[in-house]
């Protein structure tokens, strides 16, 4: 089985927000109105977490990190989920069951990384986007919590895909949306227990990083930074 | 001596169930009204979604949280209140117990109704039973309310029995329920072993469940990473704040129906003196559970962590908790521990103060936790909304309206222990006295 | 007990009732509309469809996700050798233009204020008509052709119907053309490329390389490969934008003294005696005065006082950069964003030439140039200055033709511009949408969405030849009708005999490709990069693939996305460049001031981010949604301020604050920036339009003052003085509260100025 | 007394039913198909095969309903003049009108069901899922066999294919 | 016979049976649902061991409470004066 994760190089990430935008748009998430914007309930699954800056004047430098699920190990969010609407599966990635949720919301108070978003009002997407929804992931209900899925209707595609044409699922093809638009390619996907997979190449770099490590959630995101973190 | 003289004297007590003033049916008709608007402003969150409410990213849980919390805290009020009484067999309880049980009772419906308020899908409550995982806090609360709930009721409910049977033998209305009710008592001596037995071990089973719920609550914030939250002697803090609201409540309660059905002579100013110093007790230890939580804190000093003390102590809720602090800590104590201020009136305020402080409490461990996430990137505000605030009105209005149902068809004092009081406690003390006493004539001086 | 008929109905009409409430409830109770299962009937057929992104001048390739042959997604094509797959945000959100609900459906006529559809020919037969009277009475100097497009054949439609129909006044915007023109004023020919094979030292004078440039995914790619390489990538910029995360060193500057900082590192050069002694005296006419020049007034601690730069960084930049062997000071169009751009663009290049343009490169033949019969002109360049001028003075101009260009919201001042345009008796636009420009338009004749028309972007800026397809996805959905088409049918029915050896539009692309496939070069993107063998294998002519017939190369193109030639090969750039004019005498006064500020003003430096390009982003809900600040900022406009000047006029952070300008009072939220410039506010530019889909937020352009460069006509962006009108003491935790006034606030000031 | 229990317990009973109903009733459509068609005709008669004329199948998660040029490629000319419901599709082919067909099998968009694994992968025959359509001369007018989670359930578990929810839900 | 029945249907103590029946559902209905939650957790194999030791817990306080009660009530019921 294996066990998918992400390695994002921040010395190469030039902060575009492509990997924003492409989430946003690959999974539907609903662009919330303004009123609801600015009452801090926008939806974002993947969001570049926003610059804090190093240094004084002029030598400043801003640190900007695009942040995700970080679909840990060591998940603290289905500890606390009454009703197993979102559990870890055996590839690694932390599922969350819209249909089975019941919008407590105890996993995002208990999410260190509050990467999780809940769905304040009915789905709202505005007119110019209606027309171009991804057909692959549903449309959340009001009232559930969601968050970054790796994609995971691309892998069930993919899978798919492979076995119908008799073969292994090659590395890539199964990788999420931001990992697939980043121009810098500063976003290495794949399976972590895999030796060949770029993607563990990439982790056993010296500027490995994760955030929050002392609370050992075992994030599957890592980060690398010759800037130590 | 003989019933009919203590009929008489007893009177008081059963009057308002049987007299009902105008101002009772206007202010009821009030409380209904706010009630109802609660009602319909929660019809509102339920069609059009949460975004009802105040609450946002990341600060997730609000009002409703906040209330369920304070409420079942209240709770503690009663039941325990009542039981460590009845155990330490404190003579001047008797007036007491029944409205301290009542309260628990009613609180209890109120504040266990509030997380299922707070759902997202209230729809999809049945998925808890299906496939819910007991691992999950909440299910523990579930399960230890609703333990605490019943039992309590239970509780509530033995001791009234014989006053029923009082009420039976009175004939009038209600005079079906009562007989049902009542289960036939007479006040045999087995009747009054069987009762005396069952309280007895109620009492002694109330007290850890009653203590396990708070601490199940407290756990609810305990059991996640959150800064300000993450901490051992969450459970004792809170239980401690709960029997703190709680007794603030009950003086509250017995206090304005002292004032409303003339209960002066069994509602004594000792009383009160007796529950002030409780009360005093209890601001002291909490205020050393609050020193404790937030002096670790800081000499801890994780960035986090600090982040929401900082929050709490001079950022965006540091008028919220100051208040606190005065209501919690500095009225009590000024007017609970000086003669001249402990009158009545003086122990009201402080009640008062109390209480709202205790809100306050519940609104400062909830919302800067969730406000100031451990990624500092994303801070949050929170403006409680229309809905959220009618509701808590709500909540208060169904917590006064059920008091002033249960007083029109039981009675807020429970008679017999009274009368058992006149009859028996004399010579039971007395009987009591003798055992740990050296001499006797000393005790005579004592109690005439 | 017995139930008699009147308990029974009772109990009847109870049940009922009971049963009535039951069903209401459990009606309530059911799954909300949007749980319910949306159903598309359909096979749910996926196809994919290669075309090309217009959003921004990069001209990335698409790969387009199509089901039931309805396009829903966009990706970039990862055999494109142009962004390798990679796209941005922009390029991810142009689907939805597609189906925009304010996309023009047909052509529009405007009846005394109010848009009325009318039928092509019609609105043809209009247009054809005024332009023949003008011709008639040989009036063609008073009409006006402002385009704006990224595709340089696009553009060469519209030089050949200028010189076709004599409409001499035209004005192309073209980020690339733009870039070349001052070097179209010193010297024959502009550089095609920075060759970051020999390049080592960049410095990089305003361009926001890697956000929106010539070639942002491409340059995105090369920086990071470049540095990693040990090179160093210098930026010189007001602002710390993302691309500068990808720069070793930043030096802040307003793009004012941008001259004067290339000047100062050229003083460093000329003192050291370290510039390229051959070049200059082969090619550099007229050094000798400029050398004086420089020497005499360039300094660096002249430059320190004049420009604020501490004269040690003048020489450690000036240092680095002779040191380096084949350094680059690079510039594009977003230099000339500045009053004395042109001027600054001048200084860059003499700087370069010091160093013998090591940095740059050019294609051993100019290959498109060969194919391209109307690029090589060079007679005096219209831009939109001869436009401002000629609107601002009362010669009346008869005719105004906008092409893509939405210049009314992207000039300071609009109140002025828009009172001239409306007393223009015909203007004729075609935009696909009714933006802040085309609402003056008399008649609107739509253009077809990028996803429904052909054309070919050609592109040098990678050191190779590469021309990326843009080819319908969809047939179009409306009826609009492609603008070349339209011109080339004016063209015939305006200059009868005209011999135009193609009938549209299509085409003329096609003949394009034709000549690219007849010099049987290059190979299609629908391959990998060839291999160093491969490249042997070519240099002894040996051709890999080789196409049966045109019309083969032609499929083959369409299906491939593109062409480009890995194989060109590039020399150095060493063009005759003499230099008449001296620099450093604009606008000294605005030097002065924006220096020293006047007490009690702030400098209003406008900035872009790389969601927006000239104002398109808000045709894109997803964009406007992320060009907020920090999650916590949207749909409004902020400032950034440094905290030392903010804590000098006691301004908090996260505070509502009003700005005055000249022009008028608009309402910002501030927040706290320690990378601002001491003594400037920095606001975004892209929010605030009035009819061009969302239109949340203030357009800062609106306030500025009336600013151009002198030559070029591009708007200036930073040398607006502002000062802080009134401070509410609002902290964050009130910002739900101030917001909502706040929208009421920017409404109002919006309709004053737009009155 | 009792009587008065009687009359609060019997519409509490009675509520309680309607709230039940009510709320779990899934309501069919219940219009029938503008062209009367006959999946006995087709199958029996003619012998087509059901990927014939949903050709998704086996290549795709959607089946698909044939669209009206598809049907034309037999109904361009009339098989069986007698045949009266043959006319209007050999009408509607020749205006070349599309067919608005009814869709019975809406699988909520938060499901993820993909008929080529289930038929080309797993193996599986329509009739598992849909049961024996080719007995149906008449058009249809609901689901035939309306597919409920617990439907999924069994088989998978039978089969013991993984009964993970992340599996077919997102 | 019948009589009977509907004297008895009528009579305080059906009614107070049913009250008392009113616990034990609640005691067997809580026990159910843990149980049943037990049964999931071993269904989907995640930290049975806790859940045991919840479910556990809750079911003895429910049916000690449900006992206590049903204890007081039939001892009151007993415990009646005679001929009454």
């Amino acid at each position: 089985m294996p066990r998918y994760g992400m390695v994002i190089d921040l010395d190469k990430c030039n902060q575009c927000g492509a990997c924003v935008t492409a989430c946003k748009l690959e999974n539907n998430v609903q662009i919330v109105s303004k009123e609801n914007a600015e009452m801090g309930r926008a939806m974002f699954w993947m969001k570049m977490l926003d610059t804090s800056y190093e240094g004084s004047y002029p030598d400043v430098r801003a640190v900007n990190v695009p942040a995700l699920c970080m679909q840990c190990d060591e998940p603290s969010c289905i500890k606390v989920c009454p009703v197993r609407a979102t559990f870890k599966r055996d590839d690694g990635i932390v599922a969350q069951i819209y249909p089975q949720c019941i919008g407590c919301r105890y996993c995002m108070a208990n999410c260190p990384y509050t990467a999780k978003v809940f769905n304040w009002f009915k789905d709202e997407q505005p007119v110019e986007n209606e027309k171009c929804q991804n057909i692959d992931v549903s449309v959340r209900p009001k009232g559930v919590v969601e968050k970054c899925t790796f994609c995971i209707h691309r892998l069930q595609i993919a899978k798919e895909k492979a076995k119908a044409e008799k073969r292994e699922l090659p590395e890539d093809d199964y990788v999420p949306a931001c990992v697939e638009v980043c121009a810098s390619k500063a976003i290495y996907f794949g399976d972590l227990d895999d030796p060949h997979s770029k993607v563990s190449k990439a982790m056993h770099d010296y500027r490995k990083f994760t955030l929050q490590e002392e609370l050992g959630t075992k994030p599957k995101v890592y980060y690398l930074s010759a800037k130590s973190e | 001596m003989n019933d009919h003289q203590f009929v008489d004297e007893d009177e008081v007590l059963f009057r308002p169930i049987y007299q009902t003033s105008k101002s009772f049916y206007i202010l009821a008709a009030a409380l209904s009204a706010v009630l109802l608007f609660g009602v319909v402003m929660y019809l509102r969150q339920f069609i059009f979604g949460l975004g009802e409410t105040g609450m946002n990213e990341p600060v997730t849980w609000g009002f409703y949280i906040i209330s369920f919390v304070f409420f079942i805290g209240i709770s503690h009020a009663g039941t325990l209140i009542s039981a460590i009484l009845r155990l330490s067999k404190a003579e001047w309880r008797r007036p007491i117990t029944r409205m301290a049980e009542v309260i628990t009772g009613i609180v209890l419906i109120i504040g266990g109704i509030h997380p299922i308020i707070d759902l997202g899908r209230p729809d999809r409550i049945m998925h808890i039973f299906e496939r819910g995982r007991l691992q999950s806090p909440l299910l523990w609360d579930m399960t230890s309310i609703t333990a605490y709930f019943t039992a309590s009721t239970i509780y509530l409910y033995l001791p009234l029995i014989p006053d029923i049977a009082l009420l039976r033998d009175r004939g009038g209305k209600f005079h079906k329920l009562y007989e049902i009710l009542s289960w036939g008592y007479q006040g045999t001596a087995k009747q009054k072993h069987v009762l005396e037995r069952a309280i007895n071990i109620l009492m002694v089973m109330v007290i850890p469940i009653a203590i396990s719920v708070h601490t199940v609550i407290s756990w609810i914030f305990s059991m996640t990473l959150q800064p300000g939250w993450h901490s051992t002697i969450f459970g004792p803090y809170f239980v401690v704040g709960a029997i703190f609201s709680g007794i603030a409540a009950l003086i509250i309660v017995m206090i304005i129906f002292r004032k409303v059905f003339h209960f002066e002579d069994y509602l004594k100013k000792i009383h009160f003196n007796y529950l002030g110093t409780l009360l005093l007790v209890m601001s002291l230890l909490w205020f050393y559970f609050t020193f404790a939580e937030y002096l670790t804190t800081f000499y801890g000093h994780e960035p986090s962590e600090m982040r929401v003390f900082l929050y709490k102590f001079t950022g965006g809720y540091a008028p919220f908790f100051w208040l606190m602090v005065f209501c919690n800590f500095i009225v009590p104590v000024v007017f609970l521990s000086n003669k001249k201020l402990k009158t009545i009136p003086g122990i009201l305020i402080a009640s008062i103060t109390v209480v709202i402080g205790m809100w306050l409490e519940r609104l400062i461990i909830v919302v800067p936790s969730l406000a100031n996430p451990r990624l500092p990137f994303i801070t949050g505000i929170y403006v409680p909304s229309l809905t959220e605030i009618s509701l808590l009105a709500a909540a208060t209005a169904a917590f006064i309206l059920g008091f002033m149902g249960f007083s029109k068809i039981f009675p807020l004092i429970s008679i017999w222990e009274i009368k058992e009081g006149r009859e028996e406690s004399v010579r039971m003390v007395s009987a009591r006295l003798n055992e740990y006493l050296p001499s006797k004539g000393h005790i005579r001086k004592e109690i005439v | 007990m017995e139930i008699n008929r009147r308990d029974f109905m009772k109990l009847i009409g109870g049940s009922l009732a009971g049963l009535a409430i039951g069903g209401a409830a459990g009606a309530v109770m059911k799954l909300p509309k949007s749980a319910e299962p949306i159903l598309y009937s359909g096979p749910r057929i996926e196809s994919w469809k290669l075309t090309a992104c217009t959003a921004c001048p990069g001209g990335c390739s698409l790969k387009v996700r199509l089901i039931d042959n309805l396009p829903i997604q966009a990706f970039g094509n990862p055999l494109s050798p142009i962004n390798e797959g990679g796209i941005c945000s922009m390029g991810l959100a142009s689907v939805a233009r597609l189906y925009h609900p304010d996309r023009l459906t047909g052509p529009m006529k405007n009846v005394n204020g109010k848009f009325v559809s009318i039928s092509y020919d019609e609105a043809y037969k209009i247009l054809k008509d005024e332009l023949g009277k003008v011709i008639d009475n040989k009036k063609q100097d008073d009409v006006f052709i402002a385009v704006q497009t990224e595709s340089k054949l696009r553009a060469d439609m519209f030089k050949k119907f200028s010189e076709e129909t004599g409409f001499s006044n035209l004005i192309i915007e073209n980020f690339q053309a733009s870039g070349a023109y001052p070097y179209n004023q010193v010297s024959g020919e502009a550089p095609d490329f920075i060759d970051f094979d020999k390049c080592d030292y960049l410095l990089n004078f305003g361009s926001q390389i890697t956000e929106v440039s010539e070639n942002p995914l491409y340059y995105t790619r090369k920086i990071i490969e470049h540095r990693s390489k040990g090179f160093k990538h210098t930026a010189v910029q007001p602002k710390l934008t993302p691309s500068i995360s990808k720069s070793d060193d930043w030096v802040p500057l307003l793009p004012v003294f941008y001259a004067d900082f290339a000047l100062g590192i050229a003083y460093v050069l000329l003192k050291d005696e370290q510039y390229d002694k051959a070049f200059v005296e082969k090619y550099f006419t007229g050094f000798n005065d400029f050398k004086q020049y420089v020497l005499d007034n360039y300094f660096p601690d002249k430059v320190q006082e004049l420009t604020g730069v501490p004269s040690d960084k003048i020489l450690q930049i000036g240092r680095d950069f002779e040191k380096a062997a084949a350094p680059a000071a690079y510039f594009d169009e977003t230099i000339f964003y500045n009053s004395n751009g042109t001027e600054n663009a001048l200084a860059v290049i003499a700087l370069n030439a010091l160093k013998g343009f090591g940095g740059f490169g050019k294609l051993k033949e100019e290959f498109f140039s060969k194919i391209l019969e109307n690029e090589k002109k060079k007679e005096e360049e219209i831009t939109f200055a001869n436009l401002k001028e000629r609107l601002s003075g009362h010669k009346a101009i008869k005719a105004l033709l906008i092409s893509g260009s939405n210049f009314v919201y992207n000039s300071p001042d609009q109140a002025e511009l828009k009172k001239q345009l409306s007393e223009i008796p015909l203007i004729v636009s075609f935009s696909s949408f009714v933006d802040e420009t085309s609402s003056f338009a008399h008649l609107i004749i739509p253009d077809h969405d990028d996803f429904e028309k052909f054309d070919l972007l050609i592109d040098k800026s990678m050191g190779l030849p590469s021309a990326t397809v843009l080819q319908p996805v969809v047939d179009h959905y409306y009826n609009t009708i492609d603008t070349s088409d339209v011109l080339i049918s004016l063209m015939k029915d305006l200059k009868s005999g005209a011999k135009i050896p193609y009938d549209n539009y299509n085409d003329y692309i096609k003949q394009f490709a034709n000549k690219i496939y007849s010099t049987h070069e290059g190979i299609l993107m629908d391959q990998s990069k060839p291999t160093v063998i491969e490249k042997g294998l070519r240099k002894i002519g040996w051709q890999t693939e080789s196409y049966s017939s045109f019309d083969d190369f032609w499929d083959g193109l369409l299906d491939a996305g593109g062409w480009w030639n890995p194989f060109a090969d590039k020399t150095s750039y060493n063009p005759k460049i003499d230099f008449k004019t001296n620099f450093g005498k604009q606008n000294a006064s605005m030097k002065k001031s924006l220096a020293s500020l006047p007490n009690k003003k702030l400098r209003l430096n406008i900035f872009r981010k790389n969601l927006d390009y000239k104002g398109s982003m808000s045709l894109y809900p997803v964009l406007v949604e992320q060009f907020g600040l920090k999650w916590t900022v949207f749909y409004q406009l902020w400032a950034e301020i440094n905290p030392d000047t903010a804590s000098k006029y006691s301004l908090q952070d996260r505070s509502k604050v009003v700005l005055k300008t000249s022009r008028g009072k608009f309402p910002v939220f501030l927040v706290y920036n320690p990378s601002v410039i001491p003594g400037s506010i920095d606001v975004p530019f892209g929010l605030g339009h009035t009819n061009f889909g969302d239109n949340c937020g203030v357009n800062p352009l609106a306030y500025s003052d009336d600013l151009f460069d002198k030559s070029t006509g591009m708007p200036s962006f930073s040398e607006t003085l502002v000062e802080i009108d009134s401070a509410s003491s609002g902290s964050s935790a009130y910002t739900a509260q101030i917001i909502t006034d706040e929208k009421k606030l920017s409404g109002t000031q919006n309709r004053s100025v737009y009155a | 007394m009792n009587k008065k229990i009687l009359f609060f317990t019997i519409p509490v009973i009675c509520f309680a039913i309607g709230f039940y109903f009510f709320s779990k009733t899934t309501e069919q459509p219940e219009e029938i198909d503008p062209v009367p068609f006959s999946h006995y005709v087709h199958t029996k008669e003619h012998k087509i095969k059901c990927v014939n004329c949903h050709r998704g199948v086996e290549t795709q998660a959607r089946a698909g309903i044939p669209n009206i040029d598809y049907c034309s490629m037999c109904h361009s000319t009339l098989i069986n003049p007698a045949s009266k419901r043959e006319k209007i599709i050999y009408e509607l082919v020749k205006k070349n009108k599309q067919i608005p067909w009814k869709v019975y099998y809406n699988l909520p968009d938060y499901v993820y069901f993909s008929h080529r694994r289930h038929v080309k992968l797993g193996k599986l025959e329509c009739v598992a899922c849909h049961g024996d359509m080719t007995t149906h001369d008449s058009p249809e007018i609901k689901n035939f066999s309306p597919i409920m989670m617990q439907f999924c359930f069994n088989c998978h578990e039978q089969k013991d294919i993984t009964t993970d929810c992340g599996n077919c839900h997102h | 016979m019948f009589g009977k029945i509907k004297s008895f249907l009528g009579s305080n103590i059906f009614i107070q049976i049913i009250l008392l029946s009113f616990l034990w559902m609640l005691a067997s209905g809580m026990t159910l649902l843990l149980i049943n939650l037990v049964h999931v957790s071993y269904e989907v194999n995640d930290h049975q061991s806790a859940s045991i030791a919840i479910s556990i817990l809750g079911i003895i306080v429910f049916w000690i409470l449900a006992g206590i009660l049903t204890y007081v009530l039939v001892g009151l019921y007993k415990g009646r004066k005679k001929g009454v």
